[in-house]
This record gives structure tokens, C-alpha cells and sequence, in this order.
């Protein structure tokens, strides 16, 4: 064990090292996008990087998002390891044919001789008072989309960890970058070695014994804050932070089920055809008999994302996944 | 025949299909963006129709200022000032008739204001308590749209709309610099000339996109130059120089409405403050390149050649800086009170009729309110 | 009652029926799109529309379309209705920001006052030998779009009153027109008034008491097909054909697995992420005391559309929805 | 100093900024396509290239056919012929050195096989076996694309790395005009000129999109007109002069490779076939027009000029078309067996390892399979 002190760092600061360590240990290692060069990006995730690697290591790129993704496609069938910045959630979709028709698609094509190792990192999320088109939570097309991995960090360690598993993954991961964590704190100290967890395994951040909370990215916090407060209700709420939504880990959230009895998914997606439907159900189909209660669902509503002032009535909060969890038939005995 | 068809230029060539079916020539724009100002050609300008740019420019300017003010007392989420790039939205909003449609960028809440919207209701978006603040038709505005270039198709559809009806009605869209290198301003362009639709495509290029600048933007000779790629007239004009930009965009109107298809417009300026309130300009450029353009200042541009040609006087200036004065503190007035929100709104509009889905989530949040409410009244 | 005999259709005639009622009706309606005019469309089903009703109201479009989608979007701003053909599925793809951001989205932005009655016709699906990008499913990406309706007709008297319906909606609709059904035939005389269903009902298209298979557009007749099949084991199978998975009848799909205690649902479309688990999970949400079993998916498998010859391993088709019902827990009595 | 700095006409300008930064001129088309067969030049084309040429489009023709015969006896799915386009497949071929790359558009077939690619690997997309058949690595070839355009940025891409890798390689990406109306058309050639990256763009302008005709598709000079808005060169070229459009594309790889930057080439051409053969074209053009291009067929076009200025004998003639007759046999011969499939492929390639959710529907398949098998067997 190492004796340096740990440093708080946020998990911005943790993907900006993220990026620099993969950039120095590979040269095949690019960085692209909008502002990402002299600016350093909006959200300064890759500030510094083309001063310390040059701008062909870290190019400002024209702005047009399918060519930004297209011109990738090239670069990674070329060997390089291209790392995409889509600018926001919503302005992915420019590019999603290119991802979907492409990137997902490239390796099952040719048989696994062209695989395509790239990273495509794309901010997402509200909860930051963001206008129109900046707040999507746009991770249910990803998931449909086989082909793709698929991962968020909701911590500042996994942002370093799965960073640089996505980069280091020889298929292309879209990389879920929860906007409004960018900022937050964590002991980290990036200056020593970290670890790598591998893409597709999900941890549990508490144990409880009464229900478990399946969740991912921003609304990990959401879900730790609303287990510390089921405290007074009495209950003892288990949490499971998914960090990668493909591949699924089963394992893990089913053991967490298993013992528990009760599950809630909380996302900030909408929830029709949001993830949280893929994830009850596969819960409900390996845990049947395990449940006392369907496995419910917090999410956000099915409307277009709010405008700022409106947001907070409809991000999952506190109370909404609380009342969800009474909504777990309990019996007295069983909390 | 098809409303498509309805002109010279659009026919299919016998084969051998190669030759040319234009000459590029009329096309290509001039090598040296149109100016008025400071030039022999102002002499020729309606002293009324100056006057008139400098009072909005004026006022233009002090709504730029006055909205960046309220984005630091917490009463705008995020403003994208369009200071020193006041000439081409006004002229923008002035080119237009009455029945004209205005597809603007995120940055163009100007143009917008300027053709008549309510300030506050322009704001709104940006204000955050809902998207877009005005009704599209009252004004014939589109909303502002914030993901880049999308705006274009829009106008397009819009115009072409109108022609098919047999409608008087011509689209004015615009988008920046940076903007000009999506699909859908491609796909735009081109659908406006196959279709021959009456729109005028006005790029500001104001030099940046965010932190990008034009030469990691394009190679092209010009943005204009972009016209010939769609067989349509592209025309280059100084952005800070009002009369000039009202020209050229009066010109391509005109033309728009007399038959003649689409034009594209690159107005050549500046953008003075930085991205948004957000941004550090500081990053990306120099002080001095920023210096060298506010010696081209668009309000300052007319002001000399208005004062220059004794055509306003110092009264009148002082009477247009009050009027600003005036247009400021009301709108400051107006943006300190609270907006009247209702959370239910989220459900409203999302379809003409709720599924049952909506609204059974109509139902908790009515439900998570009233006991918000009660604890309220309870404390 | 009418006395006219009915006459055998295929669902392609009645969807240009349907277009050309719809034009013939409202001078607003204007059919749009790659080759839709001159060429009948590549399924030819908007053939004979341009002859009858001009160029100006059924246009070959130049090719692409975000640009397709996007000039419709200002078409039925200025009060048209823009009936867009996509010509396959993966096609629809560039237009995926224009959908997503202001299809979707432009009713909602200003407050109802500009909506956008647009039809988006998508031919969908596999089962056609079509190669790459000819046969996704691409529901699940309309689905978690809240702002579109999203429909999909199974029968030829569908095809026509879904079509006119979504037509006539003041809504944006995303019409999947299932491939392989397009020369399905069906007694449907044209000449016969239509009654037109209105968007949002699932219908049940055979009744029975063991367990329900809920089921929507091209794979509504292989369940049909099971059904049949499942009687030589003994279960009586009933099938909902949701027919609009947007808005979502949740009322007559869970009054039959109430009925029935037992479900299956069944869609070509991929698994994770897809449709179906949105429906498991819902049905589970509202019937959970109800079910004898989890609720199960028989899906596509999560791999990129697979080429022609392979795709019957892919599609689902009887005896995997079999060996699904199978796994039902039935005890001796329950079937 | 960037990889893209490397060259002389990228330079931000100072303000203002609205200087042409380079003259629009050498970046226009000639009026008139650049043709070889039948004129002054063609004297001093090397006899061994026109030979070459002439032999490979013997081949691809006979291959078109071929590949269409083979569709009506159910071995392939669906084949769009290049019948009349050969001039274009072929030459894109052999203007490329062994280090470079071809992007193909799905109807490019010809293209790939003149490349190198074993003719039956090349055509497994369309027998629907798999989807890319051959090892795009081996011959440095990208599969063929489907989804039209999209493969320009990839190319872009792929020179873009070469160049920063210090590697000698360019990319030669095909499209069709119909394509060029896709924004990833614009983003590529944009991305391309401000990389100033080593990429040639063949624009096949065989008339059609599908049923759409060119008047429909865009209301430019030309389609190489286009070339100007990103400030790339912009060549015409006779499509069906198989000489002419090697000798353009032979200089413009050679301009990328000397870090000239990229190139847009239109070769105007006609489809002589059906878009596909499951396509009826007589549903949107006379037999004429068809009839008209005949006559300047590249195949013939190249014969005459051999045959006219004595570089070929009957005896040669009978020569390559025998040749084409063993390929066609050959072709025939491997196509009438059935490949061997494996279903369990459909989860090999997905991801470098299958995830458990995978792995599970692979146990499932597996279990089917074997079922399936058993009852065979039983039977
Ligand atoms: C499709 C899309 N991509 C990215 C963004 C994020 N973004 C907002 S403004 C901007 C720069 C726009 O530059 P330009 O078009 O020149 O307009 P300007 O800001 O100079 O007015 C970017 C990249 C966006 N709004 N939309
Ligand atoms: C993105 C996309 N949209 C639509 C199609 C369907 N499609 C296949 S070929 C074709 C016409 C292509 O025309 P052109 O680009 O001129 O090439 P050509 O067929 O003449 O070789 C169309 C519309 C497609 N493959 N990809
Ligand atoms: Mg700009
Ligand atoms: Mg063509």
C-alpha cells in the first residue's frame, strides 16, 4: 500500500488524467472533437492535452459531429485509437448513423479483421441548468444498439478506471460522461497508480438487506442519499452502481436481488423504453421467485427534457425513489 | 409542371449529360466583401434607412450588454452575446416584409427582438423556465434554435411550403461560421436550390466556433464560395457595415420573392464578447485581434457616417442612447420578477392529448406537489 | 352493412390506398422522399401518386435524409402534412437528429403552439433476404423518444386505418411498415368505406386461456402460427397485437395477462434494450400478483441484422416461442 | 507545427478576415469534361495502359453480366451492375500504388475486383452469406457501403492517420451522385480539405439515384463544382474515356501523395443496367437515352481507339475476351457451390469477446441446432 497522501480531485480532473496517462503509455492514442484542442473542451476534460501532445494528438476538429465520428472510423481502421468528445448528449445524433451503421457494426462485418477501438465521450445528463438539448439522457439508444459497449462512472476513481478500460477496449465504447459529477469530490490521488477495472462489472456502494437500488451514473449519489435517508424508515437499502449497461452484469445485481427480495432501477432517463425496462425485466426473469414485489421503476418522465427551472420536479430526487421503495408491499416484519 | 420547375436554370440535360448546365460565373462572389459605409456607395443610401439601423444597432447593442448583466445576477442561465455583430442582425430583421419567416440560430435573439418579438419572451430559452418563449406565428419567428445548422432544413421546408400554396412568403435562415460545416447545412442548401425555393441563407461569419477558428472551419476561399456547389449565387458583404448587409440581404430577398431561388450570404465580422458568459475567450486569442476589430465597430461605423454627413445630430444620438437607456431598465425591470411556473407544464404540450401514460405521471407529480405544498403550509 | 364481396389486397395496396385517400381529402397531405414519385417507391407503394396528384404533392427528394425530414419539419410548420417515406430502416438514421431534437420535441418547445403533423413512414424489419442495413428493427430508438406516437400495423385493414389515422394525427408518427408483410394478402375490399382506428389500441387477435403472447407488426403472424401450433400441446395461447407501442394500451394487454396469468413477448427487434422489456417490465409493474412466471422475451439476438442466409437462426419464429411458452412453470392443471 | 499546417494556403488571415485566402480559380472545373479516346491525346497515351484498360473492362464487363446471370439462378441476392460504367471501376483501380486504399460504394464490385480481391469473396454481400467477405487489410480495401456517403469520412479518416503516421498512402473514395446530396458528403470533403488530408474523391455521375435524375439531385454547373466550397480542386472528366479518367485520377492521387491535398473528381457516366435487378428502369427513362449512351460505351470506346490506331490485333481481341469468358466460368463455377455456413457465427464477431448475454443466446442457439440436427438424423 502506498503511503501518499490521498488528494480530493474531481472526476473532471480525473478524465483529463485519464486521457494524458493513455495518451503518453500509447501514441495510437487521439483526441477529437470540438474545442477540444486550445480550449480544452467545454467542460476542460482535455485541457492541456494538445499543449503536452501536440495538435495531431488533440485536433480541433471542423464542426460536424458524423464527420468527426466518420473521420475516427478511418483513423481506427488505420490502428490509431481514436477518443471522440461529442460536445453534448444531444449533439450525438448528428452522428448516430455513423455509430450505429458503422462503429457498432464494423467488427461482426469483416470478421472480426477490422475491429475499431475506439472511445466516444459524450457528456450526459441534467441536473446542470442546461438550456434545450443539452440534458439528454440518450443511453437507451446506445444499448439497442449492438456492437457498442456501453459504460458510465459515477465516481471519480471509476471516471480514471473506465476511461482508460474504454480506451484500452479494442471494441468502441460509448463513454457516458455524467455532466453534473464533473465537479464533484472525491479522495484520489492521481498520482498514484490506478487501478483498471475491467469493463462489465457492477459494484455494490452499500449493502443493505431490505431492497436494492439498481442504478448508474448521475443518479448513484441520488441513490447512496436516499438510502441513508430509508435509514428512518427502516429500511436498509442495498445499492448497486451498474457502471457498465453493456455488457450487463447479471451476476452481480441478480446475487444483490437474490438477497434482498425487492429492487427499484432508478435512472434519469425517461422511462418509457428507457434502460430501467431492459433491467426489470432481466431481474424479474433470472429472480422470479425470489421477488416480493415487481420490480418498479424511478425514472424521468416521458416528456422532452424540462427547461432548468423546471428541471428538479423531474429528475428522480430523494422522496420520489423512497416512495417507490414503500411501494415495495411491505409486510411489517420484512423491512 | 411542377412549382419546381418554374424556372429558367432547372433542366435535365440531354446526353451527353456533362455539359455544364450554368456558368458558374454569375454565381461565384466577389473577390472583396460588399461595403457601403465609408464609401462612395453610402452617398447613395437612404438617410432614413440609416438613421433607422443605427437606433437598433444602438439598441441592439444595449440589449447584448443589459442580457450579459442579467446572466450575473442569476437571471439568465446563459446569454450568447451577439455585440459586434449587430449589423447583420438587425439588417437581418429589417430585410424581411411582414408576411417573411426569420429562422434563427441560438445566437440571434437580436434579429429576433429586432422583427418585433417581445424582449422578455425572446429571453425565455435562455432564462430557463421554458424552451421557446414566443409563439412562432405572431411574428412569423422561428424558434431559436440551438442544435447548429438544423434550423436550415426548416426554413427550406417553410418556404417551399409557402411557394406551393402560391404564397408571397420568403425564408430568411440563419447560422454561423462554424455551422456551415453539417450535413444539414448541405442538405439544405442543396434542397433549396433543386426546389428553387425562395430563402436567403445568411452565415455570419464572425470567426469562431466556440474557441474554433474559420481556418480550422474551412479551406474554402470563402464561406460564399460555397453558393457554386449548389448552383446558387453566393455573395460576400462586410457584417459590420449595416447598410451594406441590408443591401445584399434586401437584394437576395427581393430576388427570393421575384422567383429566383436562394442565395447565400457570408457577412464577414466579429464576435467581440466571448462564446457565452461561460466562455474564456482568453484561451483561444489575443487581446489585439480583439482591439483590431472593435476599430470597425458596427454601431460606430454608422454613428461616424451619420455624424460624418451631418445626417443625425448630437440630440438625436442622445435621444436613440436614452431609448436604449429606456429599452434596458425595462427589460431589467421585466426579467427581475420571477417567472410563474407550473411544473405541470412538463406534461402539457408533449402530445396534442396525454397518453395515459403521461398521465399517470401527470398524477405523482400532481401528488408529490400538493404534498410539498402541504409540508410548506404545515411549517 | 355492405353487400360488397370482399377482395383479397396486399398491405402495400392499401397503404397507397391510404395515401392516396389521405391526398385526395386534405390538399395538405403531401407524400415526400428518395424515388417516391416517378418510380412508385422502391416497395412501389407510393406508385401512380405522382401521376394522379403532381410532383408538387408526391416528390422524389434529392438523396438525403436528414434534409428529407428536416424540409418536411418547415412543411408542416407552415401547415402541410408531410407524409415522409425513409426508404429502409437503417436509412432512417440521418435523420436522426431532426427527429429526436425537433420532431419530437417542436409541439413541446413552444407550448403547443407549432405542431408538426408529419407522418414518417419506415419500411422495417428482416425476413426479406434485404443484406446489411435493410433489415433493422429500430423501434427501440423511437420508443425512448418521448414526443413521437410510433405505430405499427400487422393486417391489411391496419395498414390502411392506422396509416390514415396517423395521417390525420396533429401528432409527429412513426409508421413502421413491416417488410415482409407487404405482400401478405387479406380479403379487404378498398372500395369499402374504412373505419379508421384510432392510434393507441392493441387488439387481440386470438383468444385463450393458458398464456398471452404480446406481439406487434411482422411477427404477429408467427404468433398466430404458434398459437395454432401450441394447441397440439396443449395450451391455448391468446395473442395481443399491440399495434401502436406508443401510446401503449397497457389496458388490454394487462386484462389478458391477468386473464391469463402467463406471458410472452415476442418481436424481431433485438432483446437488450429492446421493446420487449419495456413491456415485461410494465406488465409486471400492473400484474405482478397475477403471474404464474416472469414475464419472458423471445427477441432477436443482440447481434448486428444478420446476412440473408443466416437470418431464420435470428428471427424469431415458432419453436422458439414454444420452447418460451415451455418455460412458462406450468404444473400439469395450469395449461 | 501540425500535420495539417503542412502546406501553404491553410493560414488563419488577420483581421479583417474577409480576404479571399485563395483564389477560387484553379479550383474550378474545366467547362468541358477532359476526354483522351478519340482526340489529340490519345497519341501520346502509353499503348500498354490503353491495352491494360481495354483488357480490365473486358473482364468487368463480363463480370457485370455475369453477376447479373447469377442473380436470375437465386446465387445472389441482388447485384447492381456497373454495365457502362467500367471506365470509372477500372481506372480507380490502377490509379492506385499497393500501399493505398480504395473506399468502394456498394455498386463499386468492379472496382474492388480490379483491386485484387478474389471475385467471390468480393461478391459474398450479395450472395448474403456474410457481409464483407474479403480481408479489407489484404488488398487494402474498405467493404463495400451500403448506407451511402458514409464511407468518404472513413476515408478521410484513414488518410488523415496514414499522413500523420508519415506513411506513403492515399485514399481513393467512390460515391455516387446521388450520394453527394448526403451531409456526410460535406463533412467528409470539408474534414478532408482542412486536414489537407491525401484523399481523391470519384464522384460516378452515372445520371441516376436509383429512379431520381440528376436535375433532381442538385442545380450545380456541375457536380465538380463542388469541389470549390472546400476549397479543393475540382475535375470534370469524361466517365465513360476509360484513358481520361485514369490519367485525372492518376494525377490526383499523385497530387495527394506529393501533399498536395485531396481532390473532387466528377466522371460523368450512365448506368446502363437497372439500378439492381430486382429494379424495372423502365419506369423512369426511354429506351433512347439509353440507347444514346450506348454509343459511348467505354468498352467500345477503348477497342476503337486500339483497334484504329492498330495497338491491337483480332487475334489479341479474341484473346481478352476468352480470358473474360474463363473469369466467367470460373466465377460461375465457384458461385454454384453453396458456402458453408456456420450460424453460430452470428455471435463470433460481435464484440473481440462475447458478453454473457451473448454467450447465453449462443447456448441457446447451440441447443436448437443441435435439436434441429437430431431430428434430422431421426428422420
Ligand atoms: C449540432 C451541434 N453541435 C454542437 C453544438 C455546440 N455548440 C454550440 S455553439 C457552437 C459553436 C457555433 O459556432 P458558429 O456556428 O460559428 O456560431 P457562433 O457561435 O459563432 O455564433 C457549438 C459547437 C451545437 N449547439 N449543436
Ligand atoms: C443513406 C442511404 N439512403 C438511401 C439508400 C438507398 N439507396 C441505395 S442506392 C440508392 C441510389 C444511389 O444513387 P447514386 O448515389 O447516384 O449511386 P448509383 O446507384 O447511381 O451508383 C439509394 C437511394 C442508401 N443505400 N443509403
Ligand atoms: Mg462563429
Ligand atoms: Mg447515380
Amino acid at each position: 500500500m502506498s503511503t501518499v497522501a490521498l488528494k480530493p480531485a474531481t472526476m473532471a480532473q480525473a478524465l483529463t488524467r485519464a486521457l494524458r496517462d493513455a495518451m503518453a503509455a500509447d501514441p495510437a492514442v487521439h483526441v477529437m472533437g470540438e474545442d477540444v484542442g486550445t480550449l480544452g473542451g467545454v467542460f476542460r476534460v482535455t485541457d492541456g492535452l494538445a499543449k503536452e501532445f501536440g495538435e495531431d494528438r488533440c485536433t480541433d476538429t471542423p464542426l460536424a459531429e458524423a464527420g468527426i465520428l466518420g473521420t475516427a472510423v478511418g483513423m481506427a481502421m488505420y490502428g490509431l485509437r481514436p477518443v471522440v468528445e461529442m460536445q453534448f448528449d444531444a449533439f450525438a445524433y448528428p452522428a448516430f448513423e455513423q455509430l450505429v451503421s458503422h462503429v457498432a457494426k464494423m467488427r461482426n462485418r469483416t470478421r472480426g479483421k477490422m475491429p475499431l477501438p475506439l472511445t466516444i465521450r459524450i457528456p450526459y445528463g441534467g441536473g446542470i441548468g442546461g438550456v434545450e438539448h443539452h440534458s439528454d439522457s440518450s443511453e437507451a439508444y446506445y444499448m439497442a444498439t449492438p456492437g457498442l459497449h456501453v459504460v458510465t462512472p459515477a465516481t471519480v476513481a471509476d471516471a480514471y478506471g473506465l476511461l482508460r478500460a474504454a480506451i484500452a477496449s479494442d471494441d468502441p465504447v460509448v463513454f457516458l460522461e455524467p455532466k453534473r459529477l464533473y465537479w464533484s469530490k472525491d479522495s484520489w490521488n492521481p498520482d498514484e497508480p490506478q487501478t483498471v477495472e475491467p469493463i462489465g462489472r457492477a459494484v455494490v456502494r452499500r449493502t443493505g438487506r431490505s431492497a436494492t437500488l439498481i442504478t448508474y451514473g448521475p443518479s448513484v449519489p441520488v441513490c447512496l442519499e436516499a438510502a441513508e435517508a430509508a435509514r428512518a424508515e427502516g429500511w436498509d437499502l442495498e445499492v448497486v452502481d451498474l457502471r457498465s449497461l453493456v455488457p450487463f452484469d447479471d451476476e452481480t445485481v441478480c446475487a444483490s436481488v437474490r438477497r434482498t427480495g425487492r429492487a427499484v432501477v432508478v435512472h434519469e432517463s425517461g422511462g418509457f423504453g428507457g434502460p430501467g425496462g431492459e433491467i426489470a425485466a432481466r431481474v424479474t426473469e433470472r429472480c422470479f421467485h425470489y421477488l416480493e414485489a415487481p420490480v418498479l421503476r424511478v425514472a424521468g418522465f416521458d416528456v422532452p427534457y424540462p427547461p432548468p427551472m423546471l428541471e428538479r420536479h423531474h429528475l428522480p430526487g430523494v422522496d420520489r425513489i423512497l416512495d417507490a421503495v414503500a411501494r415495495l408491499q411491505w409486510e411489517a416484519e420484512s423491512r | 409542371m411542377t412549382v419546381m420547375e418554374q424556372r429558367g436554370a432547372y433542366r435535365p440535360s440531354p446526353p451527353p449529360a456533362w455539359q455544364p448546365r450554368t456558368d458558374p460565373a454569375p454565381l461565384l462572389p466577389d473577390a472583396e466583401p460588399h461595403r457601403v459605409l465609408g464609401t462612395e456607395a453610402a452617398a447613395k443610401a437612404d438617410p432614413e434607412l440609416l438613421r433607422r439601423l443605427y437606433a437598433q444597432a444602438v439598441l441592439g447593442r444595449r440589449y447584448n450588454t443589459q442580457a450579459t448583466a442579467l446572466t450575473k445576477q442569476g437571471r439568465l442561465a446563459v446569454y450568447p452575446s451577439s455585440t459586434g455583430q449587430e449589423a447583420c442582425e438587425i439588417a437581418a430583421a429589417l430585410a424581411l416584409q411582414e408576411q417573411d419567416w426569420l429562422f434563427p440560430s441560438y445566437r440571434d435573439t437580436l434579429a429576433v427582438v429586432a422583427r418585433g418579438v417581445d424582449p422578455v419572451e425572446t429571453l425565455t430559452l435562455l432564462r430557463g423556465d421554458w424552451h421557446t418563449g414566443y409563439d412562432p406565428y405572431e411574428h412569423r419567428v422561428a424558434p431559436l434554435s440551438t442544435p447548429l445548422a438544423t434550423q436550415l432544413p426548416h426554413a427550406v421546408g417553410l418556404a417551399h411550403a409557402a411557394r406551393l400554396k402560391g404564397d408571397d412568403v420568403v425564408a430568411l435562415a440563419m447560422v454561423g461560421d462554424g455551422g456551415t460545416s453539417e450535413g444539414d447545412f448541405h442538405e439544405a442548401l442543396n434542397f433549396a436550390a433543386v426546389w428553387h425555393a425562395p430563402v436567403v441563407f445568411l452565415v455570419q461569419n464572425n470567426g469562431f466556433a466556440i474557441s474554433v477558428p474559420l481556418a480550422k472551419q474551412t479551406a474554402a476561399p470563402s464561406l460564399a464560395h460555397k453558393a457554386v456547389g449548389y448552383g446558387m449565387p453566393g455573395r460576400l458583404v462586410d457584417g459590420n457595415d449595416a447598410a451594406a448587409v441590408h443591401e445584399v440581404l434586401t437584394d437576395a430577398v427581393r430576388h427570393a420573392r421575384e422567383g429566383g431561388g436562394p442565395t447565400l450570404v457570408e457577412a464577414v465580422t466579429y464576435r467581440i464578447d466571448a462564446h457565452t458568459n461561460a466562455d474564456d475567450a482568453t484561451r483561444y486569442r489575443g487581446a489585439a485581434e480583439v482591439e483590431a476589430w472593435r476599430d470597425h465597430d458596427p454601431v460606430q461605423l454608422l454613428e461616424r457616417e451619420l455624424t460624418g454627413r451631418g445626417l443625425i445630430g448630437e440630440d438625436e444620438i442622445a435621444a436613440v442612447r436614452e431609448e436604449a437607456e429606456t429599452m434596458a431598465a425595462r427589460l431589467r425591470e421585466r426579467m427581475n420578477q420571477d417567472p410563474v411556473l407550473d411544473p405541470m407544464d412538463l406534461f402539457a404540450h408533449v402530445y396534442a392529448e396525454p397518453t395515459s401514460q403521461l398521465r399517470e405521471q401527470q398524477a405523482l407529480l400532481r401528488a408529490e406537489l400538493e404534498a410539498e405544498a402541504e409540508e410548506g403550509t404545515a411549517r
